[in-house]
């Protein structure tokens, strides 16, 4: 246990909740919260007519929101009567975020759908939005709770650091030793991840030993010099890294891969299929976690009607959400996509994002 | 020496500037082997009249004729392929370049592959400077660092490395002391001899009695006319250009010398300043002469606090003073018009008037808000007394010719009507008849009270203005003379005296064995 | 020569007034403003509405609060490259002084505006006094501040503020955003002290030779130091505005201002070598620009257009000057 | 001045001969290869893994692009421009490399095409730059949202996988040694070579040194920077291969603040940004500096908060160093 990685606690101060060790699904959820989010302000009745629906990712122009648009146009396509457009700033930029919204709050749209790149500063913008009778449902990275309906939560963060933990230390043995590339500190998904992953890792694998995290941006280059001196500081120390984003993931398997050190060196991450099956196919990778964010976008348009046609309402414990049947709520005002989701050998070449 | 024929022949040149005509159907030639003086006011049209020939402007009407072709230089490039070198007024150098790149820039040396042959062009450059009798300038030195008397003869060094048929001198010798001057005129002599037709401009008449064979008087952009040289006096040609007759060029008038303002004690700056003691008195004239290199304008430098003395005493009215900053100097009462006015004296993107009100702005302002109107006045004052030819003071000065440029920095300086005015070289560039006003300005201002410590490389002004003559060599002050005691060849002499011919063999020694060694 | 041409310009007639000013960069901007507002609101009718454009004030305050000073960094032929990590700086010593050493925020606030111009001075220090040129200094420190951020805050953001704080960034004062007043009053003030005082006319001096306005007795590095001090008491400002706007305080927060701050100076027509600039034309530019993005989102335009209009559009509005001034030179001699 | 020293031949040849060899030294490639030895030796002490060869391997071919990139800069820049699209840019280039191996195009015309297509791009930048007299920080400001804006629009950010078999240049490793760092050195000679040598090459820094001298000693200052910006777009283009075929996935977007990375090696380099003065093998080395310095703290293990206040404070002290070192040459030059 290193100094720094003591230290990891969210960036924020909210409390992390470790699942329980091993297979045993004893984390199940916790008991049902009341609703907490907030409430379109007398909203048209548009309850089966064409919906106009703007969506606003961290960031555009990245193959991870290209993927959650794909999605969401999957979904309008299916439902027939939505529209849906997607646009936003070119860099994850809080303040260019709002502007965006902004614009199209003024703009008039049905709904909101987002991603948030800082949970409390877009709040006051969402709940404008909510004032002038638009809803808002977020995808992939939440807001301050009422300042949309409903969350579409793709994974919870003590079940991405259950998983992400439990396949590495399946890789590298309970007492081995691993290191993190993230994209950087502030960003608040990963930085929930990784404060997770320590608590789990904590109380299911005391032994192992977390070495170092390090930021790489959203720069794959970056990424993968990041990895080698990681690989080069460490030694035969290193057994294990994890990439925290779908970047960091594949840079790091390519520095290991052209390290020579497939096998010695193990990578786990959050990663896209696509990106991930050259090192997945030459084993040098075993096991990318990831959800699916076609279906992630897919998801948020059908809560997005569902909520408009007034079918999903505060209260509500599930929803349905086309090929994906009926999700659950969690959270209080939070629609489950699922567990994560383990690719590898077997299943990577089924899936093409 | 003169084959008779022309071998470049401009006929009826026009050339217009926003709101100026510059030049009016002037028609002028240079044959081979002559010197041709063009002469003329501040603005006359000089400068623009070899621009054209020179490729930097195109006239608006007319035609150049060069050896037997119509002509037409789009380019600096085009005139230069064709033999045409220029040395410009304005120096134009490149600052972070080494000296032998400046004179070869453009033309460097080659080696087999074509690729630039740094050797030779260094011992090209060596040689080129030891055919103007220079030893003191290191080939590798940054121009940047160099003097603006260095800086000169880099510039003549750069325009002589082409092997020209037409050689443009746009005022060489503004900036050059009396033996640099001698050592030109050789070259320009036997470039002459060679059958180079030489275009040459100075505002120095005594310079064109010896040197040219014919001269062209410009006025108003007008030509006033071609004469042979012998066939002409001083007089003439004063009255050709200004269109009047300067009685005296020097109308000192003798003031009372009255209390020191003014007093420095072993003031030490090293290299440059070591150990300068001097004393300028209210109503005094101080000259000070001393070869390019000296040490003048470094003094000067120091006492205006630009380059603050590092030991030694200086004393304003008596009060010991420390002074780091122009600000400084200027809260004390001294001013510095500066000798190389594109980059220290002006501000040349800027209009006149902006120019003028620079050194005296919080004078004119109330409290921190600029008074335009009081600001407006100043300006005109100033154009009207120094006739400074301008087509408003909103001019820009960079658009000025360059001795109307000279006149807004002694503008500028005599606006803030200071207790002590150093001046370094301050007629540079300027005409007959302006300088005649200029004297007569300082000398005015002298029996005022205003003390004056006036740098010039002219001996002539030297003598005819200072109440006091101080020589200084390398650094330090070696003679000091009183008004009518000292001769032209006492003064020069002892600017010169010393080791500087030993020392140049030395210096031609270690200068070749390190090309050998290169 | 000085056969002056006859001036016309004495007597000013109002057609020629208005063809200088026409000509002028700021009335090429001001043109190119109006036909886009024109455009836009043909095509959108939300466009063109007071709290459409109210609300854009707001989002445009910060840019605005920074690029005035910066404004006059480039008059003077320096750069400041540093804003938006002082910014972010300032935001942090704000957050965590207020949460972590529990500090009153009046006091966090007035420690904020003090950290922006102690770091500007520092810029302005090395500047000056040691002659580090500013772009070097000012990429090092864009790197030195933003690690001051990152390590005061440990990347922590800090959240939670009184409401009364939210007043600046997201209440009204006479029905306009608040920060606009603080815009309003800052571009004022600039204006005149760029235009008619001592202070201004140093600037264009500097910018234009630096060694001439030292010879001229003008205290070139003072104003140089209080330039770049100035500089980051405003993104110390500005950092106040955006915290209170967002609600939060991160330390990434400004990153990439500097570039837009600089597209908005660089577009209002002060030139990047110095010695010609107003703050009528910076106050134009950051207007255009943020008009801009809002106009087009508006119209259905994506983002990413939206960046290439942008960018046609500075190049272009410094093209047609140009043109316009090449002409007016070619034109007058021959009137 | 003469001085009295010159008198004795022998003496003066010895320190001719002394005086070059300090010269050598007291360049500012020397300053950066001595802060780079240093930090090797410290940090190798700390750690020896960090001198271990495979540790300067990652060093080099990580950063090899960014060395690359930056020799195209300080062309650019001592010509007097600078070019704020080259991030942009090298976005572009990879993505038109990659999109055309994935389509199955000869792999070499996928890496020459990047290059023919950078050296275009570049181009017409330094076209607007030299022929229509913008000044080229507006240029590239506007292209930077151009490129940046047309990329998304095209690629909306899907990265290119499944790229062909023996694509990856920069992974090749001829003679043990990776060809990007054989790219970065044989490059890096070749350019001081040319820049010394050849007429362009003089002729940009008589361009960055004074427009006006060059211009009346007959050199085109539009054709130079034409071909500045052409030779430094066709930098761009090998850069940008090498940066597409490091890895076996493109991102095809614009990587972050990659312009300011690149900037940051020629300035602290030794370039002046006033033009003029520098030399590409300094900005080389200062690629390596910059990439060294980055990859030393993590093997210090500095705290991952402060890793970035310690890098801008590395960045700044060999700027210093610098500094202090014309500071003292001047002294010595004038005496
Ligand atoms: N680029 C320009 N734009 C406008 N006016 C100009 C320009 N260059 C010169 N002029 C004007 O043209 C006239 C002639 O200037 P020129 O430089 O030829 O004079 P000159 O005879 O060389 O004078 P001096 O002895 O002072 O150098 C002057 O009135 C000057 O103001
Ligand atoms: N800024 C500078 N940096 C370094 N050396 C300088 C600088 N300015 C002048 N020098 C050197 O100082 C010496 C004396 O210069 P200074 O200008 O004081 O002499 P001067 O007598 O006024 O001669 P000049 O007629 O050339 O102006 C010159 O040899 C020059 O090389
Ligand atoms: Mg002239
Ligand atoms: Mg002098």
């Amino acid at each position: 246990q290193t100094s720094h990685a003591a230290r990891w606690d969210g960036a924020d101060d909210l409390p992390v909740s470790p699942l329980a060790c091993g297979d045993e699904e004893g984390g199940a959820m916790a008991a049902a919260m009341p609703y907490d989010g907030g409430m379109a302000m007398n909203p048209p009745d548009k309850a089966g007519e064409e919906i106009t629906l703007v969506d606003v990712p961290k960031l555009i122009g990245i193959g991870y929101f290209a993927a959650t648009t794909e999605g969401m146009r999957q979904a309008a396509e299916e439902l027939g009567n939505v529209k849906v457009k997607t646009d936003g700033p070119t860099e994850a930029n809080i303040d260019d975020q709002i502007t965006f919204l902004d614009n199209f709050i003024t703009q008039g749209v049905d709904g909101l759908l987002f991603a948030a790149n800082d949970p409390v500063a877009i709040a006051p913008v969402l709940r404008t939005a909510l004032k002038k009778g638009v809803h808002v449902v977020g995808y992939d990275a939440n807001s301050e709770p009422d300042a949309r309906e409903w969350f579409v939560n793709q994974a919870e963060f003590n079940g991405i650091a259950k998983s992400m933990v439990d396949s590495i230390v399946a890789e590298i043995g309970e007492d081995g030793k691993f290191a993190i590339v993230t994209s950087t500190f502030t960003t608040p998904n990963q930085a929930r991840w990784i404060a997770e992953m320590q608590a789990y890792q904590e109380k299911c694998f005391p032994n192992a030993e977390w070495l170092e995290t390090v930021e790489a941006q959203e720069d794959n280059i970056l990424s993968f010099n990041q990895a080698n001196t990681l690989i080069n500081k460490y030694g035969e120390d290193l057994q294990g890294l994890l990439g925290m984003t779908s970047v960091a993931t594949p840079a790091s398997a390519e520095a290991v891969t052209q390290a020579g050190l497939c096998g010695e060196v193990a990578v786990v991450g959050l990663a896209t299929p696509n990106a991930m099956k050259p090192y997945v196919a030459s084993d040098c990778v075993k096991s990318v976690v990831l959800w699916n964010p076609v279906d992630l976008g897919y998801a948020a348009v059908h809560v997005m009607r569902a909520v408009v046609d007034g079918k999903f309402a505060p209260g509500a414990t599930e929803v349905s959400a086309g090929r994906l049947g009926t999700l659950s709520v969690v959270n209080g005002s939070e629609v489950l996509l699922g567990a994560p989701y383990v690719f590898n050998k077997d299943n990577i070449n089924d899936f093409d994002f | 020496m003169t084959d008779g024929r022309a071998l470049l022949e401009l006929s009826n040149i026009v050339k217009r500037f926003p709101g100026v005509l510059a030049l009016d159907r002037v028609s002028f030639d240079v044959r081979a082997g002559e010197v041709h003086a063009l002469l003329g006011e501040n603005g006359a049209g000089k400068s623009t009249l070899i621009k054209i020939i020179s490729g930097v402007y195109q006239p608006d009407e007319g035609h150049i004729n060069f050896s037997g072709n119509t002509v037409r230089f789009n380019t600096p490039a085009a005139a230069q392929n064709n033999g045409i070198a220029t040395i410009y007024q304005e120096l134009l150098l490149y600052p972070e370049l080494s000296v032998a790149e400046n004179i070869f820039m453009g033309h460097a040396p080659k080696t087999r592959f074509g690729t630039i042959d740094w050797r030779a062009m260094r011992s090209l450059a060596r040689e080129q400077l030891a055919s103007l009798d220079i030893y003191d300038l290191d080939v590798n030195q940054q121009v940047g660092s160099l003097s603006v008397g260095n800086r000169q003869r880099v510039e003549i060094a750069k325009a002589l490395s082409q092997d020209a048929r037409v050689l443009i001198m746009d005022e060489p010798t503004a900036a050059l002391t009396g033996a640099d001057v001698e050592r030109l005129f050789r070259i320009v002599r036997l470039l002459r001899e060679r059958g180079v037709g030489v275009i040459y401009i100075s505002h120095r008449l005594e310079e064109i009695f010896e040197l040219a064979d014919r001269v062209t008087v410009l006025r108003d952009g007008a030509c006033v006319g071609t004469s042979q040289v012998i066939d002409t006096t001083e007089d003439d040609l004063i009255n050709r250009m200004v269109g009047r007759t300067i009685e005296d060029l020097y109308p000192k008038q003798l003031s009372r010398i009255g209390e020191p303002v003014l007093e420095i004690e072993s003031l030490s700056r090293p290299p440059l300043t070591r150990n300068v003691s001097l004393t300028l008195r209210r109503g005094e004239i101080l000259g000070l002469a001393g070869l390019v290199g000296s040490g003048r304008s470094e003094l000067a430098q120091t006492l205006f606090g630009i380059t603050p003395a590092q030991s030694g005493c200086i004393k304003v009215n008596g009060v010991e003073c420390l002074i780091d900053s122009p600000a400084a100097a200027i809260k004390l009462g001294i001013a510095y018009v500066p000798e190389d006015r594109s980059t220290q004296g002006l501000i040349k993107p800027m209009s006149i008037r902006e120019n003028i009100s620079m050194a005296v702005l919080k004078e004119i302002s109330n409290g921190n808000l600029i008074n335009h109107l009081a600001e407006r006045e100043l300006a005109q004052k100033n154009i009207n007394q120094f006739r400074i030819r301008t087509s408003g003071m909103e001019q820009k000065v960079e658009k000025l010719s360059g001795g109307n440029q000279q006149k807004v920095v002694l503008g500028k300086w005599m606006a803030s009507a200071p207790d002590v005015l150093i001046m370094d070289e301050p007629t540079r560039g300027i005409d007959v008849g302006a300088k005649a006003e200029i004297h007569r300005t300082m000398s005015e201002l002298a029996c005022r009270g205003m003390a004056v410590l006036m740098i010039s490389s002219e001996l002539p002004e030297i003598m005819g203005m200072s109440d006091t003559i101080a020589v200084m060599r390398e650094g330090r002050l070696v003679a000091s003379f009183t008004r009518g005691d000292a001769t032209q060849e006492q003064i020069a002499a002892a600017m010169m005296s010393g080791s500087r011919s030993e020392s140049d063999e030395g210096l031609v020694d270690s200068n070749s064995t390190k090309g050998a060694a290169a | 020569m000085s056969r002056v041409a006859p001036t016309v310009s004495r007597m000013p007639s109002v057609l020629s007034t208005a063809r200088r000013l026409a000509l002028s960069h700021e009335g090429v901007l001001l043109i190119i403003l109006m036909v886009s507002l024109l455009v836009l609101a043909t095509q959108t009718d939300r466009f063109l509405t007071t709290d459409n454009l109210l609300n854009q004030c707001r989002l445009m305050a910060e840019v605005g609060l920074v690029a005035l000073p910066m404004t006059y960094i480039i008059i003077t032929g320096g750069i400041d490259l540093s804003v938006g990590s002082i910014l972010g700086l300032c935001a942090i010593v704000l957050g965590v002084a207020w949460k972590n050493y529990g500090l009153p925020l009046e006091f966090a606030i007035v420690l904020c505006l003090v950290t922006g111009a102690a770091a500007g001075a520092v810029n302005g220090y090395f500047i000056t006094r040691v002659g580090v040129p500013p772009l070097i200094m000012t990429l090092a420190t864009l790197a030195l501040y933003r690690g001051f951020a990152e390590g005061v805050s440990q990347s922590r953001s800090v959240r939670g503020y009184p409401e009364w704080f939210y007043q600046f960034g997201q209440g009204e004062l006479f029905g306009i955003p608040t920060q606009l007043w603080f815009l309003i009053a800052a571009l004022l003030i600039s204006a005149f002290v760029l235009s008619r005082t001592v202070f201004g006319r140093a600037l264009y001096a500097i910018g234009h030779n630096e060694t001439g306005a030292r010879f001229s007795g003008l205290a070139v590095d003072r104003y140089k130091m209080l330039i770049y001090t100035f500089s980051g008491f405003m993104a110390g400002l500005a950092s106040f505005v955006f915290v209170s706007r967002v609600s939060t305080t991160r330390s990434d927060m400004g990153t990439g201002l500097e570039l837009d701050v600089i597209a908005a100076v660089v577009l209002g027509g002060t030139s990047i070598f110095g010695g010609t600039g107003t703050i009528i034309g910076t106050a134009l530019g950051v207007v255009l620009i943020q008009l801009l993005k809002n106009g087009l989102a508006l119209t259905g335009v994506k983002g990413d257009a939206t960046i290439m209009v942008i960018g046609v559009v500075l190049i272009c509005s410094i093209l047609i000057t140009n043109f316009a001034r090449s002409r007016q030179a070619t034109e007058k001699p021959g009137d | 001045m003469n001085t009295a020293a010159s008198t004795a031949v022998s003496p003066a040849q010895q320190r001719g001969v002394l005086k070059r060899i300090l010269r050598l030294f007291a360049s500012q490639e020397a300053v950066l290869l001595l802060a780079l030895v240093a930090l090797f030796v410290i940090v190798g002490s700390i750690n020896s893994r960090f001198i271990a060869e495979r540790n300067l391997y990652s060093i080099f071919l990580g950063n090899a692009y960014i060395a690359v990139a930056a020799i195209g800069m300080s062309m650019v820049i001592i010509s007097g421009n600078i070019d704020i699209s080259v991030g942009s840019l090298i976005g572009v280039l990879a993505t038109i490399s990659g999109s055309m191996a994935v389509a199955g195009y000869p792999l070499v015309l996928c890496w020459l095409v990047p290059v023919l297509a950078g050296v275009l791009i570049s181009s017409f930048t330094g076209y607007i730059v030299a022929y229509l007299k913008i000044p080229s920080i507006v240029v590239s400001l506007g292209m930077l949202s151009i490129l940046k804006g047309g990329l998304i629009a095209v690629t909306s950010g899907e990265w290119i996988t499944d790229l062909p078999e023996g694509y990856a240049l920069a992974q090749l490793k001829p003679l043990g040694v990776p060809l990007p760092i054989i790219f970065m050195i044989v490059l890096t000679i070749l350019a001081a070579l040319w820049m010394r040598f050849s007429n362009t090459g003089r002729a940009i820094y008589a361009v960055g040194g004074n427009a006006e001298a060059a211009r009346l000693s007959g050199i085109s200052k539009q054709r130079t920077i034409m071909k500045v910006f052409a030779i430094h777009g066709g930098f761009i283009g090998i850069a940008a291969v090498l940066f597409a075929t490091q890895l076996s996935v493109i991102q095809s977007t614009v990587p972050p603040n990659l312009e300011l990375t690149i900037i940051t090696a020629s300035v602290v380099g030794g370039v002046s940004i006033l033009g003029g003065t520098g030399t590409v093998v300094g900005s080389t080395l200062a690629a390596i500096l910059l990439a060294a310095i980055g990859s030393s703290l993590i093997f210090v293990s500095v705290s991952p908060y402060w890793l970035r206040s310690v890098q801008g404070v590395l960045i700044l002290l060999t700027v210093l160093a610098d500094l202090y070192r014309r500071k003292r040459q001047r002294k010595q030059g004038s005496g």
